[in-house]
């Protein structure tokens, strides 16, 4: 019997599968944040996660909504300065994961979430980088989480402002200190990886029940499909029950915050 | 050394117009009673700094405090865009806004190096962003002994650096627990400190390795409860999250937003 | 991933003849039991690095373990001389030792570029002092931003990094308290770091801006009660200011630095 | 009524006497810590005392014997790692007196704390320089106390560690950013400061009894006096009774430590 679950919950189930247990995870907050707790309080009970805002192998018990909720560093093993969290532990080479999630991102896993348009004339102003640019490049290796759409994954971006493998594919080979960059791209339709060689992003597998047709209508450049393309495990009962468990009691929890 | 002071005379006595000036605090201990101080003494031309601009900079730049911003990151956390920053930025309302961006990493050690009396950071950044190719700022150096080049930014020593604290104790000495951020650095790094905090001790009670920033690295003091609200003090309260959310639709609107600024800022005292 | 390891298996696992390996501890916290189990291993052709080489390099030195020393203060503090480390510069006893000298602001400064994973430190150091003369690792960048040349030195990272600590819990965290000197940073920037403990606790107990160390930056822990004495550990037990007085005349002959190092560290059980 | 005091402690007494109330002191172990202790429990109770092993506000009750003994921890008002102290607290500008002892002191106020003889084959190897050359630097002015004796006032060092003036008298004019530099120099037999215009160490004011022959019996190189000296005024009995007070603590304190 299968489960039945949404787009979304796919997405967040396969991108905290991808965590190994143990490994040192910086999460980005949004996507990359629910699905590290997920696969804390799945698979990777070990897996250690650290926010930007300094707080330090930390296990919240519902999913923070800012970067810094008091729910971080309460249940960290430390808090950190962020100057430090910056120097000694991203760029220090502590992190194995860097986990992001981005406005945009384009074939050489290059994300731009600073602007559309002209930069001095902007038609929507993005937030801008926070912790990514260097979380991009201090990181042994990157994944990336988002939501597939030709809004999303798109041709030529107005900005690149944290790095994957550059405009041409082969921006890490200019620096000799440097992680590997994104190894897999998880959206709910597909993961895509970094194809050996040219280090553009392939499906290498593909959800339950979507098309490659829904794929390339889902991506702005001419989306290519690994020689041998897998279908992507489901969701279980237990993943979606324990994702739905933490997502209402974080739902519960904002509600009523700030008295 | 620290005096304590009304919140008003804090902001008149150290904050000009034209002033670079940092109010910090990374998501915990925002200073916001001091950022609407400033908004109701109409204080203009400020280059502000911070590394999250937050809702406490989206309401002074539509207020119109701002001609500049330094920042590295200028959403609502968790909710999506600041509007009045992007008004700004998009539209010029209710001026132009001049803004010199950089990441995390950058304006974290560009603190640091402030606090450590350094013209310049240095760090592993930007490479491959194209942060570089629009802020001027963003140079390089190269090791003398490997020859890797690095980043290079000029530290932040701002005029006047704001933050929220837990406690003070009598003799002005100040302590912040928790999420501390880029506080310490602010304030060791500015000419003119002053620092709101939720209640004044008799005793500090710390650790001691906490942070503690000594009564004469301060200019002011000012006790000011829940100060740090709709953003939170550890040990006090939590951050408000809905009125985060909330704040999405506030501020979207320029009415809106002014109604709410004059409802919540304007006529309340400081 | 920490392993809870004897302090003989740690020892022999990680330091290997001809490794650069610092023993840290600012006054505090010195490492003596590592120390020991060092000379009681014969490790030859170390590069021993700290900033204060105290008593336990003293012996070190004296036993022979080091053919390299990087340091930037080598007194017996508030006593006098390292009687072995002036008898190995002076006399070349038990052999000769090449040094390499730096200031405190340096290597501090060096400690943390290398936590911080920079091939670089830079300080506005030694203007005027003629270090740089005999220290040809002190070098200067320019500021891009200002001219101003400022002193650069390599950063320090070593293959073993060895710190006492106060505490361990059972998952191998580590919590040090009290004056934490560079030891974060030396852990943080080594190939393998060592950590003796003066107990293993269930919980640290520790306030949320504690020096903690975790688990996964550190390679083994050793419980080695009283394992900073001489020295102190804060908490524990105090610093034996009266031994560190009687070493002076222990460490100025050789025969009696040879017998105190006999019935003292090599039949004793590590 | 004059008090008996021997001249050490009318070198220590005119050593603190120095130290105004309220000012930053960045304390270097032996003499500076006797004499800036002996202030604060005097006329400057308010006066912050600072040691290079990361103790702010210290109020130790008995002198440490190291720089980083216990008791200066326990009785401080917070403690910072060491690279915060050397860069934050005194590279960041924040300490107004830096107080140094030396080996060996030259007419412009430089200071050997290195080697006798040739660097690399050394008649003496002093310990080195510590914090003192970033404290001679980056302090916003530099006390020094030490015995005056011919093999501690010398001409010509062979080595300058801490740099005063320099060897030319001229150092400080190179540097855009550096502190005044020493101020004051406190002896047993007289206190100097530089003479403006050449920055030569003159005698300033010379301690009761002592004589111009004896001063310049004990200084290496031509010491010259100025134009007009003062006297040094004596230890009052209450500085001295504090000062006995304090050394006796001390003494009884590290006799019994470390049980």
């Amino acid at each position: 019997m299968t489960a039945t679950y949404t787009p979304s919950e796919m997405m967040t189930v396969t991108a905290a599968r991808s965590l190994p247990n143990g490994a040192v995870c910086f999460v980005g907050i949004g996507l990359p944040s629910e699905a590290a707790n997920l696969a804390r309080l799945t698979h990777a009970p070990d897996v250690v996660l650290i926010y930007e805002s300094g707080t330090i192998q930390t296990k919240p018990n519902v999913l923070p909504l800012s970067i810094g909720d008091g729910e971080l560093c309460e249940t960290a093993l430390t808090t950190v300065s962020v100057p430090e969290m910056f120097r000694y532990w991203l760029q220090g080479g502590k992190v194995d994961v860097g986990f992001l999630g981005a406005a945009q991102v384009d074939r050489f896993g290059n994300l731009n979430t600073t602007v559309i348009g002209p930069y001095d004339a902007p038609k929507t102003r993005l937030p801008g980088g926070g912790g990514a640019p260097e979380i991009a490049t201090s990181s042994k290796e990157v994944f990336i989480t988002l939501k597939h759409s030709k809004r999303t994954f798109v041709d030529n971006p107005d900005f690149v402002t944290s790095v994957g493998y550059g405009r041409d594919g082969k921006a890490r080979e200019k620096y000799k200190v440097i992680g590997k960059g994104p190894t897999r791209v998880i959206t709910d339709l597909c993961i895509m990886a970094p194809e050996e060689g040219t280090n553009e992003l392939i499906v290498t597998s593909i959800h339950p029940g979507v098309s490659r047709e829904q794929i390339i209508e889902a991506t702005g450049w001419a989306i290519r499909f690994a020689d041998s393309v897998a279908e992507t495990a489901e969701p279980s009962e237990q993943e979606l029950s324990i994702l739905r468990e933490l997502k209402a009691r974080t739902a519960a929890f904002h509600a009523a915050s700030g008295a | 050394m620290a005096k304590f002071m009304s919140l008003h005379d804090a902001i008149s006595t150290y904050v000009k117009d034209g002033d670079t000036v940092a109010l910090e605090g990374f998501t915990h201990l925002i200073p916001f009673a001091a950022g609407h101080e400033i908004i109701r003494q109409q204080k203009k031309d400020l280059t502000l700094v911070r590394m999250t601009p937050d809702l406490i900079y989206d309401q002074m730049i539509g207020m119109g405090c701002a001609s500049k911003l330094i920042f590295s990151w200028g959403g609502n956390p968790g909710v999506g865009s600041l509007h009045r920053l992007r008004d700004a930025l998009e539209h010029n309302w209710p001026h132009s806004l001049e803004t010199i961006e950089h990441s995390h990493a950058a304006m974290a050690n560009a603190y640091e190096a402030g606090a450590a009396g350094l013209p310049l950071a240095v760090l592993r950044g930007y490479q491959g962003s194209e942060l570089p190719k629009i802020n001027p700022y963003i140079r390089s150096i190269t090791c003398p002994f490997t020859g890797e080049e690095l980043a290079a930014i000029p530290s932040i020593r701002v005029d006047v650096g704001i933050v929220h604290a837990q406690k003070a104790d009598r003799q002005g000495n100040v302590l912040i627990e928790g999420i501390v951020g880029v506080q310490k650095e602010v304030v060791l790094g500015a000419k003119h400190a002053i620092v709101t905090v939720e209640e004044i001790v008799d005793d500090l009670n710390n650790h001691p390795n906490a942070t503690v920033l000594p009564a004469w690295v301060i200019d002011a003091v000012v006790e000011a409860p829940r100060g740090a609200y709709p953003s939170y003090a550890y040990g006090y309260y939590e951050r408000d999250n809905s009125f985060y959310k909330e704040w999405d639709a506030i501020a979207r609107d320029r009415e809106a937003f002014l109604a709410w600024i004059n409802d919540n800022v304007l006529n309340v005292q400081g």
